[in-house]
């Protein structure tokens, strides 16, 4: 009786559950919504994640593109599908896109090669495949990134400079096991050699504040001879850290999170001596991608990699933007109030070429 | 035939657990062809025996030979080999496998593959041994219990048995099964085999029996052969003294003595159906039953941990909601509850790897609270009383109670089950496994209970002890209270009688 | 009054006191894991004095601090899993509590103290109520606690991934991060804070009757529930603090990191479970303590420092925690129990009383 | 009636019932909203490749599961044997199926490993793939410290031809009916009655003369070489390595085995239907996409299904299979 009884209860709730599934999903199906009324391209969008800032960021950008101009007629409709961390998963959505047949798919890979036959699919059938940001070893596809080596190797030598090439650095990595991680970081490591810097060590910051900030503990734990932090991430954690251990900050360089920027410009932290630099991936990617995209559809040729550079900011040539208007950022901002955006805001999202006509507030206020 | 190498024979085998003795210095010799029967009372051995024999348990000392040959068992699998084929008390087949499987599975030698050969062959198998209307491809879990012992026989039977080795084989079979089991027995010696039957129904000792050991205390005490069986003699020997001894004098009931317990047709959904009683404050209530009768259900519903699905308890006039054992011990309102000591003594009784002194406030640590929590001071001395009362050493408070002899573990579950103070004891066999001496004191402690003025309910496996220490014994057969005896009428022989159905 | 006993039991008595060391109640209890609770503190010392050797530099107090710091969140996560694991369950749900707790907690606080109050109030409920499920789906459904916990993680993953969206929005007030980091080499608030989490887990676990009945629970569900104990209860009891000590475990890290993000609770699935391996705990149940817990995760987070400062690479320490856990749980048993097997028989009925009572 | 009742009846004791019933429905759903999805190479993609990987890494975790185990090593040895082909494939066809071999081999080895240790030490499996997953990611990490591809081979290589098709009929489907014949094989040999015995009840297995240790270790092996198998194919899917890969098959791999009907402390289901399961949690990602669901959705809908196949399994035990326990055996003289 009693378990006749708990089965039926377990149904009732599980059935509750699915209802409301059901019922909340009519409200947040996305991607269809926009589909129907206009003309123009149906683009497709991959995500391997979309878990962070950087992420979530990147894919506002696109979805802002669509929305604009010059992109605004051209397009009518981007679906953004996420697929989680499992490569069969990106894979298996990919396939289903093509079977759709969208004119073009904009994807974030989860992984160098594994998506490599599905791409070679979708360009067998006509399909425009882009990449950003991480790229793909299928030479039919087109990836949209920056040079990651050159990214670290920049980075490096002004460190190196504040450094005035001595010392100890220690290096906060991004996710061990990756090949953006290992590009940047081959180079930096080049550079302190060169220069004759010594690493004290490295450590997994996972390109995530928490793990980033925990390694910046360890490596004050650990040495007391640091002159200088080389962080992929890690620019609000690091700061934290120092203060943390009550230990003098020494030059770092970090990402392009608004609020590292906020502090390289905020006195109270100047007077601590903070002193370093900002960069990072560039999330305007997606939408460079979405833009070619359309390009190429139009007709237009695209080599398998295009090189869109990325942005880094010295602390001399940090601003301030006051509302994050067109005007500003045109003026050449790069660094937003607090109270605008979110704690985990990357600063470097507007490119002149690639997102003309998005402020702040468009990218803020996008819809799905 | 005396002259005959002996197919199994024990020299000097000892087995320590702890600090229990369990076997110390068994010699015995079975020669083929004959029966052998091992008695003794629960608790003296007899099972660690078998182990040691059919390698569930490495003897610590002793010599094993079989047919001649000095050999060490250290798995099951070995003394099949050996020809040592076990029917094992607590049943020993795999629950999720079809009876057909584990026919296959417990056989030595060769493998049919595929279902329909397999279960042909288990078929023919059971027809062998004149067992019929075998569903062999259901799963062991949905035999009932008989089933499963039968099955359990026949898969012994199945592989090579130079010795039989059956546990209490007959403890879930019904009459007409007990004669099935005579005849197979039969064929198994006259072709050759040994077999060795270890039960506590005397009856089937000398029914079945050529030659006879009787184990006490973990060692055997007598050997005869079946033409010398006494049964008296023997039941002294098991005991180790006369029966009349055994037992402390039994406190009278005061005549103006008022209903504790009256329980009204109370039901269950398992087996127990209508059960109705009452117990008069110092009244000792006996339940009789062959195993599996419903006498679980009853004591279950009573102590709260199996709801009932109809009919009414009511203790000292006021109804009981019995939905979980702590609204029986605690009924509320501070009125006094229902306790139980329960079958299982490692399992249910005692948490054994707790110490003595958790084990026993276990049920009343509500009392024991102060500003700070649980008050050390209070604890100790609440526990120490309780242990006097049932005679264990208080400067044990703190040892855990796996580190007990087996009986100082049952007076440990005895101190948990009095600390609450309860108005009813529900002891569901509570000298299982327990030395004679432990015996004895449990029964001062529920003489010395009712004497209090308290109610106790008692079944037990062993008639004699009923009849011996209840003032009244309900008869359980079928999930139904069908006797009661009392007085004159309260003899092991009416109670055996109607335990098996059999009602004047 | 030892008069009584049989007199079989008399000469065996002094064999049992040194076959069973009575277990002695000082001011603390530590139940069945009282060895291996002092083996994880003396290897610890041991670690410390390789430090002063090998390592000065690390032995300073900052340092020290540091490695304290670090292994609070993963003690705190630590002590509800190994709540959970003391009554035989396993809490996958722990990484996804913690994150969805911090971005409630994020948002509401928006960087804020004055909204401390709420938001950490808003963020434990959300703990207690997700661990309330897993406890009530385990006890009164008899869901395996794998397949619960893991639905619940799979369900939160999900709902915090949709409400955010991927950004999450404010932050966690400054009051938190000073709480975890200190001001300007000030002691962090956070050490304190936990030898009081120490002191009163090991009052509750010696001094109450939730204590007793759960150290009962632990080791006998269904003796306990015999005796008048609501074991199922208990152990829904067990979820609760799991849900409750992971949200704030989350707000921790939150304060470590700075912000709440999603899956900021991922490395914490494995390393929950690793401190409380570590602490010596029984997964079959009954044993274990925060103590231990608490010696694991200062273990595993001295540990992960010491070969920092070998600079080894990030696969050689992540082979080494695997091993560390694995020698340890090894030691533990070899320790423990020297050569002894527990009673087969006592572990099967056991296990189907377990089952019985969880079903 | 009988030889139309019974069939049935074992299906639902099996366990296997639930997982079919979704993986039907699903399909159905999935297939109505998308018709194109029976295109023989959209299947290949989409379902069978798609579930490939989880499904081997399923049914190595089935194997511990029915045993009576819980096993957290499955996305190290998946990881780790990634690692070893990526690094080291490539060269004559000779030398790939040489790696394949070592790649399954490192498999066995460390379920082996772990199967020693969990029996010598008496220890739980829980804890102990704990303490191999971390080891055997780092290994991982150590061989392979950043994703790469395959050197691509000339001619015949066996690798990608675990993803590819023979006549429109994919390799994995193939490979996935391998294992089924070979659990129905090994089911119904006496190993395989000895593992359900010991996941059953392991003091009845071993008093009816199983070697409980043997098995149980030969059990984590079986378990191992599934996983190097899963980790085969995803060096086939993705034409790569990565050492970060194989984490999301671990909490996977236990949502298929519990969709599939397996049950949790051993002794009852079977890999075909951690396999379903495993089939089932990717068609459900799949659905929810073609229904045009946001992808968070997904995440919320295996834990869903996590209680729903719960929910039903059970119902089913007590609804339908709770049957009086009858006395069926009736004894009679002897022939």
């Amino acid at each position: 009786m009693k378990q006749k009884q708990r089965i039926i209860w377990g149904l009732a709730l599980a059935s509750t559950v699915m209802l409301t599934a059901s019922a909340c999903s009519s409200s947040t199906a996305d991607g269809t919504s926009s589909a129907d009324a206009a003309d123009g391209y149906e683009i497709a969008l991959s995500m391997s994640y979309s878990g962070n800032d950087w992420q979530g960021e990147a894919k506002n950008l696109v979805l802002a593109a669509a929305q604009t101009q010059p992109l605004k007629d051209k397009i009518a409709a981007v679906d953004t599908f996420v697929s989680g961390t499992d490569a069969q998963a990106q894979i298996s959505q990919i396939q289903q896109m093509i079977a759709k047949a969208y004119d073009a798919i904009v994807i974030y890979p989860i992984s160098p090669t594994a998506l490599n036959n599905v791409i070679k699919q979708g360009c067998d059938a006509g399909i425009q495949m882009f990449t950003y940001d991480a790229s793909v070893t299928e030479p039919c596809a087109h990836n949209v990134t920056f040079d990651q080596a050159e990214a670290g190797k920049v980075t490096a030598e002004y460190l190196a400079d504040l450094m005035n090439n001595t010392g100890n650095v220690v290096l906060i990595t991004g996710v061990a096991g990756t090949s953006v991680d290992e590009a940047r970081t081959t180079a930096a490591e080049a550079v302190f050699k060169e220069r004759g810097i010594e690493v004290l060590d490295t450590c997994a910051g996972d390109w995530a504040q928490g793990p980033a900030g925990e390694c910046m503990s360890r490596f004050l734990a650990a040495f007391d001879n640091i002159d200088g932090v080389w962080a992929q991430v890690g620019g609000v954690a690091i700061p934290d850290a120092f203060d943390a251990a009550g230990r003098e900050y020494v030059p770092m360089i970090a990402e392009s999170a608004n609020e590292y920027r906020l502090r390289l410009q905020d006195p109270e932290y100047l007077a601590k001596g903070l002193v370093g630099g900002s960069y990072g991936a560039p999330p305007f990617q997606g939408a460079a991608a979405l833009s070619m995209a359309v390009q190429a559809l139009e007709g237009e040729e695209f080599p398998s990699t295009i090189d869109i550079g990325f942005e880094w900011v010295p602390q001399a040539d940090l601003k301030m933007c006051a509302t994050g208007a067109i005007e500003e950022l045109e003026a050449g901002c790069n660094t937003f109030p607090a109270d605008l955006v979110s704690t985990g805001f990357m600063a470097d999202w507007w490119s002149p070429e690639w997102t003309p006509n998005i402020s702040l507030s468009t990218l803020l206020n996008v819809e799905e | 035939m005396n002259d005959a190498i002996p197919v199994l024979e024990m020299r000097g085998v000892r087995k320590t657990y702890g600090i229990t003795q369990a076997l110390k210095g068994i010699s015995i010799q079975l020669k083929p062809g004959r029966v052998y029967g091992l008695v003794g009372e629960n608790g003296a051995g007899k099972s660690t025996l078998v182990k040691s024999m059919c390698g569930a348990v490495k003897p610590d000392e002793g010599e094993l030979i079989v047919a001649g040959r000095p050999v060490t068992i250290n798995s099951p699998q070995q003394a099949r080999e050996l020809g040592i084929s076990t029917v094992f008390q607590e049943l020993s087949l795999i629950p999720d496998l079809t009876l057909a499987e584990n026919v296959q599975l417990q056989r030595q030698s060769g493998w049919i593959r595929g279902r329909r050969p397999r279960i042909t062959y288990a078929t023919e198998v059971a027809a062998t041994w004149g067992l019929t209307g075998v569903n062999v491809d259901t799963r062991i879990d949905a035999l009932s219990l008989r089933d499963q012992q039968l099955a359990e026989i026949l898969c012994a039977l199945n592989r090579p048995h130079r010795v039989l080795v059956l546990d209490e084989p007959t403890s879930a079979l019904l009459p007409a099964d007990v004669e099935w089991l005579h005849a197979v027995v039969r064929r198994v010696v006259a072709e050759g085999s040994t077999v060795l039957l270890i039960t506590h129904m005397l009856e089937e000792i000398e029914r079945f029996c050529d030659e006879i050991y009787v184990q006490r205390n973990g060692a055997i005490v007598d050997h005869v052969d079946r033409a010398d069986f006494d049964r008296g003699q023997v039941i002294e020997q098991m005991i180790g003294r006369s029966l009349e001894s055994a037992f402390p004098p039994i406190p009278p009931i005061p005549s103006e003595s008022e209903v504790l317990l009256e329980v009204s047709s109370l039901s269950t959904r398992g087996l127990l159906q209508d059960a109705s009683f009452t117990i008069k404050a110092g009244e000792i209530l006996g339940v009789a039953a062959l195993d599996g009768q419903g006498q679980n259900d009853l004591f279950e519903a009573l102590s709260g941990d199996l709801r009932s699905t109809d009919g009414s308890v009511r203790l000292r006039g006021l109804p009981m909601r019995l939905r979980s054992p702590a609204e029986a011990l605690r009924p509320g309102g501070g009125r006094a509850g229902i306790a139980l000591v329960p079958a299982e003594r490692k399992t249910h009784g005692a948490i054994l790897d707790l110490p003595i002194r958790k084990n026993v406030s276990l049920p009343i640590l509500r009392r024991l609270g102060g500003a700070f929590g649980l008050r050390d001071s209070k604890e100790t001395e609440a526990v120490s009383t309780l242990l006097e009362a049932v005679q264990v050493d208080r400067l044990k408070i703190d040892d855990p109670v796996r580190s007990l002899s087996g009986g100082n573990q049952q007076k440990v579950v005895f101190a948990k089950a009095l600390a609450g103070d309860a108005d009813v004891l529900l002891l569901f066999d509570p000298t299982r496994g327990v030395d004679v001496g432990t015996k004895y004191e449990i029964y001062k402690l529920i003489a010395g209970y009712a004497r209090a003025g308290k109610g106790i309910l008692i079944y037990s496996t062993e008639i004699p002890e009923l009849v011996n220490i209840c003032h009244r014994v309900l008869v359980c057969y079928h999930g139904r209270l069908v006797a009661e005896r009392h007085g004159a009428e309260l003899n092991e022989h009416s109670l055996m009688t109607a335990a098996i159905g059999v009602i004047k | 009054m030892t008069t009584t006993a049989p007199v079989g039991e008399k000469n065996l008595r002094d064999k049992t006191s040194r076959l069973h060391k009575p277990q002695r109640r000082g001011l603390l209890d530590l139940g069945g894991a009282r060895g291996a609770v002092t083996a994880v503190w003396i290897v610890l010392v041991l670690l410390y004095i390789f430090i002063l050797i090998f390592r000065p530099g690390l032995a300073q107090l900052s340092s020290v601090q540091t490695i304290v710091v670090l292994a609070a969140v993963t003690a705190v996560a630590g002590l509800g899993q190994g709540a959970v694991i003391f009554t035989g369950g396993i809490d996958l749900s722990i990484p996804w509590i913690m994150s969805s707790s911090a971005i409630v907690f994020a948002s509401i606080a928006q960087g804020e103290d004055g909204n401390l109050i709420v938001a950490l109030l808003a963020a434990v409920v959300i703990g207690l109520l997700l661990g309330l499920a897993n406890g009530v789906g385990v006890t009164r459904f008899g869901i395996h606690p794998v397949v619960m916990t893991l639905a619940v993680s799979a369900i939160l993953e999900g709902g915090a991934l949709g409400w955010t969206g991927g950004l999450v929005t404010g932050s966690p007030p400054p009051i938190v991060a000073l709480f975890m980091r200190g001001d300007a080499g000030s002691f962090p608030m956070v050490i304190p804070a936990l030898l009081l989490l120490a002191v009163l887990v090991s009052f509750v676990y010696r001094q109450t009757r939730y204590g007793r009945e759960l150290q009962a629970v632990g080791l006998n569900p269904t003796a306990s529930r015999l005796a008048g104990v609501h074991s199922k209860t208990i152990i829904t009891s067990v979820y609760a603090i799991s849900g409750v000590t992971a949200a704030l475990a989350g707000i921790m890290l939150s304060g470590l990191a700075g912000q709440s993000y999603l899956g900021m609770g991922d490395p914490y699935l494995l390393t929950s479970v690793a401190v409380v391996a570590l602490g010596g705990a029984s997964f079959a149940g009954g044993r274990g303590h925060f103590l231990g817990t608490l010696g694991g995760a200062l273990l595993l987070s001295a540990l992960i420092t010491v070969l920092m400062t070998f600079q080894l690479p990030e696969a050689i320490r992540t082979i080494a925690q695997g091993s560390v856990i694995l020698i340890a749980v090894i030691a533990a048993k070899v320790g423990v129990r020297p050569g002894k097997r527990k009673n087969s028989d006592g572990i099967k009925s056991f296990r189907r009383s377990r089952e019985k009572a969880i079903l | 009636m009988r030889a139309l009742y019974r069939p049935g009846l074992r299906l639902l004791e099996s366990g296997l019932a639930v997982p079919l019933l979704f993986v039907l429905v699903l399909m159905t759903i999935y297939v109505s909203a998308s018709p194109n999805a029976l295109d023989p190479s959209q299947l290949k993609y989409t379902v069978i490749n798609a579930s490939l990987t989880l499904a081997l890494a399923a049914a190595g975790l089935a194997i511990v599961v029915l045993i009576g185990g819980l096993d957290l090593s499955s996305a190290g040895v998946i990881a780790v044997t990634n690692a070893l082909l990526t690094v080291n494939y490539g060269g004559s066809v000779a030398n790939q199926f040489l790696w394949i071999g070592i790649a399954i081999l490192v498999g066995i080895l460390s379920g082996l490993f772990n199967g020693l240790i969990v029996h010598v030490f008496q220890l739980e499996p829980v804890v102990v793939t704990l303490g191999t997953s971390f080891i055997l990611g780092g290994f991982a990490l150590l061989i392979l410290p950043k994703p790469a591809g395959l050197t691509p081979v000339e001619g015949f290589s066996p690798i990608a031809f675990m993803t590819s098709d023979i006549a429109g009929v994919p390799i994995g489907l193939l490979v996935l009916l391998t294992i089924t014949a070979g659990w129905l094989l090994m089911r119904r040999s006496r190993f395989g009655s000895q593992l359900m015995a010991v996941g059953s009840d392991k003091e009845a297995a071993s008093n009816s003369g199983v070697r409980v240790g043997l098995v149980s270790i030969g059990g984590f092996g079986v378990a191992g070489g599934l996983y190097g198998l899963a980790g085969i194919a995803i060096t086939s899917q993705t034409s790569g390595g990565d050492p970060n890969l194989g984490s999301s098959y671990l909490l996977g791999a236990f949502a298929a085995v519990v969709v599939g009907g397996l049950k949790l402390g051993g002794g009852r289901g079977s890999i075909i239907g951690a396999i379903l399961g495993a089939v089932a949690v990717t068609i459900v990602i799949n659905v929810l996409f073609v229904l045009g669901f946001a992808s968070f959705w997904s995440t919320i809908a295996r834990g869903v299904l996590l209680l729903l196949a719960l929910g039903v399994q059970s119902a089913i035990t007590v609804l339908l299979l709770r049957r009086r326990r009858g006395q069926s055996i009736t004894v009679g003289g002897l022939s």
